[in-house]
């Protein structure tokens, strides 16, 4: 037997037909259809059977391949959906390329919705198109990219260093990027975790001892990402470490005599030592995660009196005032005053509204809802109450939104331990002023729950609930060209379908750097990240749909239309060869949409698998078949 | 299957919806065979079920469809549809789960989905797939996109008059099919079960004995304004009519400590406002209320999707409104405080009015699997922080609204935490390399 | 600008006894199901505890403070289980305890003060509803106390109750008696319309008389006493066996001990009471007892837990009110729409609400209202 | 198993299930009455769920619910709108008609 | 059903995602539509030059129906392209006299029935009336 070239000697197509019992019998003429096909270009062999899916359905194929009496296949059954995989599987089998196939749907898109003489017409034309098509096909192979089996990411927060971990447990050897010299991000800010109450300290230090008793993480303080290039597989990446400064140093006297994997509260995980001058590393990395965190909303000066009056201070300050404060009973003491009263406002910085809040210095506004805020609120709240009997709280809202497992029972304690609450509308905000009868403040406020009742309330401390915004990753952005939303996170493909995903194939998010999440979520954010990274890498090379843009460079004239008309940031480039300027396809970048190939004048670019001369064979039997019939 | 057969895989994933399909896909992309075991007779789990779903609206079928498909598909996924799980124990490291393949009483190898049996039968039955709205048959294939694309016996209301039978083009109709009992043996397992809506609800709705006709679930509502769905429009089920008002109640059943719900549902809220913003297009004229407690619109875009309904027009009550009864003509009667505007008692009439239902978990572990259901009777995660989707269970993992109810966003990310628990499990028993 | 909320107000009603008042999230529910939606009324729960909260006055108008009847429809529906009708009581206590009172039941206290009973009759009287028959009194070897109702001890309408039941229970052959002049009014009313001290200090009569009495078990006419000797008379030192006359006759069919002819044959509807039903979870009982008597029970739009109140409970029973705004109007109306020819209920309160109200409503001549006793009796074999 | 053991099969379990069966039999009954009822009415013209179920005295959410099942059989298809409510009409027996 | 065969054949091009299986759907669910339809699979029609639109009419295909997934469009960016183009086909559309009816924009998902059948009717209609792609250009 003649070994089969795939798809380079001449077509020799074979076309089975269908009856599905009946459900296409019943309504087309399929031995008419089989004897139409049959004297088309090409086609050595028209059959037909009760059941094409079946495994003597199969089996006919297998033999006409076989015996060398076809290399091409078309099949005229239900929709491919159903069956195209079945009959690709077939084919492959009998030793033929499974991409020299082509699918009639003729149930679904005849038999079922049309009746008469109109049906067998129809099915026939489609038989002849996909006959057309398979005479154009080519054999497609998967297309392999090298991967390295080393991943990157950047951030060492808990979704750095869940990701890190997770990535490192798969068998890859993994570099953790972070900025400052210590572990722990913004949860090293927290006291107690919502809702297990597990001290954020040990959740970090245990965290942290996974992170750096594995050998096959390296981890990077004071460093940042300064060179990147590549692709899926094989991106390439230079880290720099810079001596720290500035706010990093106060963090580090704070921490000088703790050893590496030591949590120090309110500064981090210290990871080993800072280094004294700059210095860069060169990575090859077949994947990255970003796990780049987010900030704490600062109020600007006046906001609910913050920066103008000492008594108003935001919820992670009052957080460390209680974890520092080791007292308890009476009354919360702050700069040794007693608090009698203490107001804690949601929604700062948070749910702005477009004409009803200022803008932020970056002329920004923060429309979204920050998530965990209610509920850290509450944890604070029910604390204060219980630690601090004689110190009343009050909550002022718009929504309390304790949404997550657990958290609505921070709502119930903090009704049931006497906090009071109060609903503001973002139009009538609570107003906070200097001086009262008793108390260092007034915060005056309509209550939505009494029909607007104006509430004046002496409080010796206001505590904002400030939201979380994103990071200021400008460089890493226009770096990496990272998209971003409107709500200025960065974005995922699709919420759903690909919701850890960048466009760019490789490149991953995990944590709060894509929306506000509470450290469950960010953890498992990272894990869902590290899924995937680990599944493209765990092969040492990338296997890619087959279906990418290819160049016919003997038509390529090099005027890099197809470049600026690419979707995919420069999955085409312009190359130099000895004929001139020629466009190349990255296929790892490539994500086979085909724009390119509607904006290439002279057809020298093509979707390997939907090529336009196979939809023009399509379009040429279709008319020919309705007009030679119809007419 | 024949019975007392033994299957081994890599991973077991308990229900086939939206979140076991992601994370069984994760794990199969990582070179694991994955079993995927579905009691219902398709995948596709709740979502599958759903019209469009929110943030950004797109249509729940095509965001389903190509998952189902690529799990359908995948060569390292075996599904087994109908199948319900007996009981899963760690034995000598594997975990040996007993499996009953339940009757379809039509022969999956034979059947080719044409539904003419279908077209065929003469029992007209409630078709629970369009909320109860429409008829399918005794012999039926679920929906358009379900997969398998295989027809059943709905054995309680079939009168074995045979026509199924005759006309079946491939004699798959297999009265005699019965229970088969098998193993699967797998290193890990994945629970991802998914979730029911209160069904009692209406057995005490605030004040009102009986509900009528024109008060239905958040899930008939899909069904309404879905495109295929039993009228192809949103007419209110208990006459026909276009309705001109439509209120949602929220929180019905949930946050509710005298139900034994004290949780949030967690996805009320958006669907409420997403099934307004729909109702919307498919009615402009329309009034739409949502009666809620707090707007719990926290995911990502969500606060901005809350804000286009109110500008396009949706209402926001704030109340716990009762169903105080039915008007001769169809509406809905609600009565409530005016707490915001103060004015006191309000009657108000809807023609449709759909109670956004608590959200009850679909499995309860006891006697099958040796994990424990925490006391909102979800799937108990004992190390929320570090480990978020491990259960009590070594190996054993959970994800989706198993583990507390959770939108499809959330789900899926937590299907992919929940197959990296399961791959690092795998690599370990393996020595540190992955598949 | 005043400082406002008044936290001494919140603290001072949760020691009152509305020790949830900040329990409640404020969502409105106990508004809804509220039997005030009925009609036309001031009364909201949710305002008066956000009132409450934060400590602010203004709801002292008799219609809104003493506005709840204690129906208990809110409580069972809170999604919290906020004690509604603890925190109505407390605010009640704090305001009559400064003073502010309707008038109406200044009289109904007044008189338990002077006489151990709101109806302003004398204590010597309060054996009056057995004149002409004997009724055996309570001694060491009686098995049960029989507490009458101080409204069926002197409301004339209401004498008939327990004159029936005493019939009921001499053909059943339960050995029970009763103490009489000795005897207080329960206390429920007072304590519920707010004045605690009142109900101290006639419960504690109760319990130091029952207890001298060697009381083991007691039978009730009237559900407001079952629901407050179960629950409230506890922590006084009174553990008592308690139970309503409509379970006791019930278990005494159901072991043979009450023989009816079962010749009554006429539609009746059973208005649930409050404080037996929502309150006390007894609502098969009566219905069977109807049943027994040959009676053929209708249903009511509203049954069981969802009855609609009479009006009569939370004290109000003592107060006038507004024909329009009556519950017990609505209620005639519901049970002659089910087409009723007997409205059946099992409490003195009901009976004598229900009883208005079917002749303001000119329903005298097609419906008659009887507690579950009285029709009993007279179906006797 | 031979045709004929699963003829035995089958009858016994026909035996067993004699009861639904008969029940089933007779919800068919009804129902197929009701379609004829609902054609009969739909051939004088088009109508709506609730001017059916006035004309065939039959609970207005019932005769949607027929409606909407023989819509999703092909038997009938929607028209135009009467008032608030949509009428049905039956499916012509040859939609190619032209 | 009131739309008549046209006599000249429509073409669809139908996304992979979202109209092919639409247009499958229509098929499960055995409702009729007129038999001068042939829908063809593509990822995205974006891929289409202007000449493969304005060949087709020369071939003498009488409408073309593209059905997109809109904005569900799987490749970010592809659909703003595809109706960048569109709008483009059109003006050259008008340049040869050509009815720019002859050639629709939408957006069809997995479950849209009734839009589908809408659509190809409207064609059918538009078709029916002008007759010969082209013909329209010579009466004019």
């Amino acid at each position: 037997m003649s070994k089969l070239n795939n798809g380079q000697e001449q077509p020799k197509i074979g076309v089975y037909v269908c009856h599905c019992g009946g459900n296409i019998s019943d309504h087309v003429d399929v031995a008419k259809v089989v004897e139409q096909a049959g004297g088309l270009a090409n086609v050595t062999v028209a059959r037909d059977n009760s059941f094409m899916c079946s495994d003597p359905g199969q089996e006919l194929i297998i033999e006409d391949i076989k015996s060398g009496k076809v290399n091409r296949i078309v099949v005229a059954s239900c929709a491919p959906a159903l069956h195209e995989t079945t009959f690709r599987g077939a084919i492959a089998r009998a030793g033929l390329n499974p991409y020299l196939y082509e699918h009639a749907n003729i149930r679904e898109q005849v038999s079922w919705v049309h009746h008469g003489p109109g049906a067998t017409g129809k099915a026939g034309a489609l038989v002849a198109a996909a006959v057309g098509k398979a005479g154009e096909l080519e054999a497609l192979e998967p297309i392999r990219v090298q991967a390295e089996a080393h991943a990157t990411v950047l951030g060492g927060g808990v979704a750095g260093m869940s990701a890190a971990r997770d990535l490192a447990a798969q068998g890859l050897k993994v570099a953790l990027v972070e900025k400052s010299p210590f572990l722990g991000g913004q949860v090293a800010q927290l006291d107690k975790t919502f809702p297990s109450n597990e001290a954020a300290g040990e959740l970090l230090s245990a965290l942290a001892s996974q992170v750096l008793g594995d050998e096959r993480i390296t981890v990077y303080t004071c460093a940042e990402l300064s060179e990147y290039s590549g692709y899926v597989g094989s991106f390439k990446l230079k880290i720099r470490r810079t001596p720290p400064t500035g706010e990093a140093l106060e963090r580090l006297a704070m921490a000088k005599d703790a050893a590496a994997g030591e949590f120090v509260p309110f500064v981090g995980v210290a990871a080993g030592p800072v280094p004294g001058e700059a210095e860069e590393v060169a990575l090859v990395s077949g994947a990255m995660v970003l796990a780049t965190g987010f900030e704490h909303y600062t109020p600007a000066v006046g906001e609910y009196g913050y920066g103008q009056m000492q008594e108003v201070i935001t919820l992670p300050e009052l957080i460390r005032l209680m974890a520092d404060e080791k007292a308890t009973g009476g009354q919360l003491m702050v700069n040794g005053k007693p608090i009698a009263n203490v107001a804690l406002i949601h929604c700062v910085g948070s749910r702005q509204i477009p004409g009803i809040h200022p803008p932020g210095p970056d002329g920004k506004l923060n429309q979204h809802c920050s998530r965990v805020c209610c509920t850290a609120t509450l944890q604070a709240a029910c604390e204060l109450r219980e630690k601090f009997p004689e110190t009343n709280v009050f909550e002022m809202y718009r929504d309390i939104r304790t949404y997550g497992r657990g958290h609505e029972e921070y709502y119930l304690n903090a009704g049931r331990s006497g906090v009071i609450f109060a609903r503001y509308e973002p139009e009538a905000p609570p107003v906070v002023t200097q001086g009262g009868e008793d108390s260092a403040l007034t915060v005056t406020v309509p209550d939505k729950l009494l029909a607007g009742e104006e509430l004046a309330i002496g409080v010796d401390l206001v505590v904002l609930a400030v939201g979380m915004e994103p990071r200021d990753n400008q460089a890493l952005v226009e770096k990496m060209k990272l998209p971003v939303g409107a709500d200025r996170f960065l974005l995922e493909v699709h919420p759903k379908l690909r919701p850890v995903e960048l466009p760019a194939a490789g490149i991953y998010l995990a944590g709060a750097c894509q929306a506000p999440m509470d450290t469950s979520e960010a953890v498992g954010a990272a894990g869902a990240a590290a899924a995937k990274a680990g599944a493209i890498l765990s092969a040492g090379f990338v296997e890619l749909d087959p279906f990418v843009a290819e160049v016919d460079e003997t038509k390529c004239v090099g005027s890099g239309a197809c470049v600026q008309a690419c979707l995919a940031d420069e999955a085409i480039e312009m190359t130099e060869t000895p004929d001139g300027q020629r466009a190349r396809v990255n296929p790892a970048l490539c994500m086979g949409c085909g724009v390119c190939v509607a904006a290439c004048e002279q057809g020298a670019i093509e979707l390997s698998g939907w090529t336009l001369g196979q939809y023009e064979a399509m379009v040429d039997a279709i008319v020919a078949q309705a007009l030679g019939q119809g007419a | 299957m024949p019975n007392g057969d033994t299957q081994k895989f890599d991973s077991l994933v308990l229900g086939g919806g939206i979140a076991g399909l992601a994370a069984a896909l994760d794990l199969a992309d990582a070179g694991y065979r994955v079993a995927v075991v579905e009691q219902d007779a398709t995948i596709g789990g709740k979502m599958i079920r759903l019209s469009k779903v929110f943030p950004t609206l797109d249509c729940a079928s095509c965001i389903t469809t190509p998952k189902m498909a690529a799990a359908a598909h995948h060569p390292n996924v075996t599904l087994f549809t109908m199948c319900r799980l007996e009981d899963a124990q760690r034995v000598d490291g594997q975990v040996r789960a007993r499996v009953t393949q339940m009757p379809r009483y039509v022969d999956p190898a034979k059947c080719i989905g044409c539904r003419q049996c279908e077209y065929e039968c003469p029992v007209m039955v409630p078709d629970q797939e369009q909320g109860g709205f429409t008829a399918r048959k005794a012999i039926y294939i679920p929906f358009s996109n379900a997969i398998p694309q295989l027809a059943l016996i709905d054995r309680e209301h079939c009168m074995m008059c045979g026509k199924c039978s005759q006309v079946c083009p491939t004699g798959a109709v297999d009265q005699l099919q019965t229970e088969q009992e098998f193993i699967i043996e797998a290193d890990t397992m994945v629970l991802s079960t998914g979730f029911e809506l209160m069904e009692d609800f209406p057995q005490r709705a605030y004040g009102s004995p009986g509900l009528g006709d024109n008060v239905i679930s958040s899930l008939q509502m899909e069904r309404l304004l879905a495109p295929h769905g039993p009228y192809m429009r949103a007419l209110r089920p208990g006459d026909g009519k276009e309705p001109e008002s439509i209120a949602f109640i929220q929180c019905a059943g949930s946050r509710d400590l005298q139900l034994g719900k004290p949780y949030c549902s967690r996805v009320c809220c958006m669907y409420a406002i997403k099934q307004a913003m729909l109702l919307s297009g498919a009615l402009p004229l329309a009034d739409l209320t949502i009666y809620y407690m707090d707007i719990r619109a926290f995911g990502k875009n969500y606060e901005q999707f809350y804000n286009n309904a109110k500008a396009m027009g949706v209402e926001f009550v704030k109340a716990k409104p009762i169903i105080a009864g039915n008007n001769p003509g169809g509406s809905v009667v609600l009565r409530y405080e005016d707490q915001e505007g103060g004015s006191g008692a309000v009657s108000r009439e809807h023609d449709l009015v759909v109670l956004s239902l608590a959200m009850l978990p679909a499995f309860a572990p006891e006697e099958i699997v040796p994990v424990s259901a925490a006391s909102d009777g979800f799937i108990t995660v004992p190390q929320p922080k570090l480990a978020p989707t491990l259960t009590e269970m070594e190996g054993v993992f959970t994800c989706g609204a198993a583990a507390g109810p959770k939108d499809i966003v959330d789900s899926i990310a937590e299907a992919g935490a929940a197959a990296m628990g399961a791959a690092k499990y795998l690599a370990a028993q393996r020595g540190g390399q992955a598949a | 600008m005043a400082e406002f909320p008044f936290l001494e107000v919140n603290e001072a009603i949760r020691l009152y006894g509305g020790e949830d008042l900040n329990a409640c999230m404020q969502c409105g529910l106990c508004a809804s199901v509220c039997p005030w939606r009925e009609v036309e009324s001031p009364f909201f729960a949710r305002q008066m505890i956000r009132m409450g909260q934060l400590g602010l006055e203004g709801y002292e108008s008799d219609d809104v403070l003493f506005g709840c009847t204690t129906c208990n429809k809110c409580v069972i529906n809170c999604p919290r289980e906020v004690d509604i009708i603890g925190i109505m009581r407390a605010m009640r206590s704090m305001v009559s305890e400064a003073g502010i009172r309707p008038e109406t039941l200044k009289a109904a206290s007044g008189s338990c003060h002077a006489n151990g009973n709101p109806w302003s009759g004398k204590r010597e009287d309060r054996m009056a509803w057995a004149k002409g028959i004997t009724v055996p009194t309570y001694g060491p070897d009686t098995e049960y106390l029989l507490f009458v109702c101080c409204t069926s001890c002197y409301d004339q309408r209401s004498q008939n109750i327990a004159r029936s039941l005493v019939k009921l229970l001499d053909a059943a052959g339960v050995s029970y008696g009763v103490i009489g002049p000795e005897e207080s009014c329960c206390g429920e009313s007072m304590r519920k319309s707010g004045d605690e001290e009142l109900f101290q200090k006639m419960a504690q009569s109760n319990v130091e008389l029952f207890n001298r009495e060697g009381v083991k078990k007691i039978i009730t006419t009237s559900p407001h006493c079952l629901k407050t000797f179960v629950s409230e008379y506890p922590e006084l030192g009174g553990n008592y066996e308690v139970v309503h006359s409509s379970q006791l006759l019930s278990h005494l069919m159901a072991d043979g001990k009450l023989e009816l002819k079962g010749k009554d044959g006429r539609k009746v509807a059973f208005h649930d009471p409050c404080y037996l039903g929502r309150h006390s979870n007894v609502f098969s009982e009566p219905r069977e007892l109807l049943q027994s008597a040959g009676a053929e029970v209708v249903p009511m739009a509203r049954e069981e837990k969802f009855s609609l109140c009479c009006g009569g409970g939370g004290g109000r029973v003592w107060m006038e009110t507004p024909q329009e705004q009556r519950f017990s109007v609505l209620r005639v109306r519901e049970a002659a729409q089910a087409g009723a020819e007997v409205l059946a209920t099992s409490c003195p309160y009901c009976i004598s609400l229900l009883e208005d109200s079917r002749k303001t409503e000119g329903l005298e001549d097609t419906l008659e209202v009887l507690e579950v006793s009285e029709l009993l009796a007279r179906d006797l074999a | 198993m031979q045709a004929e053991q699963r003829k035995e099969a089958l009858k016994r379990l026909k035996q067993e299930r004699k009861e639904a069966i008969k029940a089933n039999a007779a919800t068919a009954k009804q129902q197929k009455k009701d379609l004829g009822r609902i054609k009969e009415r739909l051939a004088q013209g088009p109508a709506t769920p609730l001017e059916v179920a006035q004309d065939l005295g039959m609970p207005p959410k019932e005769a949607l619910w027929y409606l909407a099942a023989m819509r999703k059989y092909g038997m009938v298809m929607e028209a135009a709108k009467s008032g608030d409510y949509f009428t049905y009409e039956l499916v012509p027996q040859d939609p190619a008609a032209c | 059903m009131d739309a008549c065969v046209a006599k000249y054949p429509i073409l669809i091009l139908a996304t992979e995602d979202c109209s092919y299986p639409g247009a499958n759907s229509v098929g499960q669910a055995h409702q009729n539509y007129p038999d001068n339809t042939y829908i063809i699979r593509t990822p995205t029609p974006a891929l289409f030059p202007e000449k493969f639109y304005l060949d087709c009419f020369d071939k003498g295909v009488g409408g073309i129906i593209i059905m997109s997934c809109g904005v569900e469009c799987p490749y970010e960016g592809a659909y703003p392209a595809l109706a960048k183009r569109v709008d483009g086909i059109y003006a050259l559309m008008k340049q040869r006299g050509l009815d720019i009816r002859r050639l629709r924009l939408t957006a069809i998902c997995t479950v849209c029935n009734r839009a589908f059948i809408k659509e190809v009717n409207l064609m059918n209609q538009v078709v029916a009336e002008l007759g010969a792609p082209g013909s329209e250009a010579r009466a004019a």
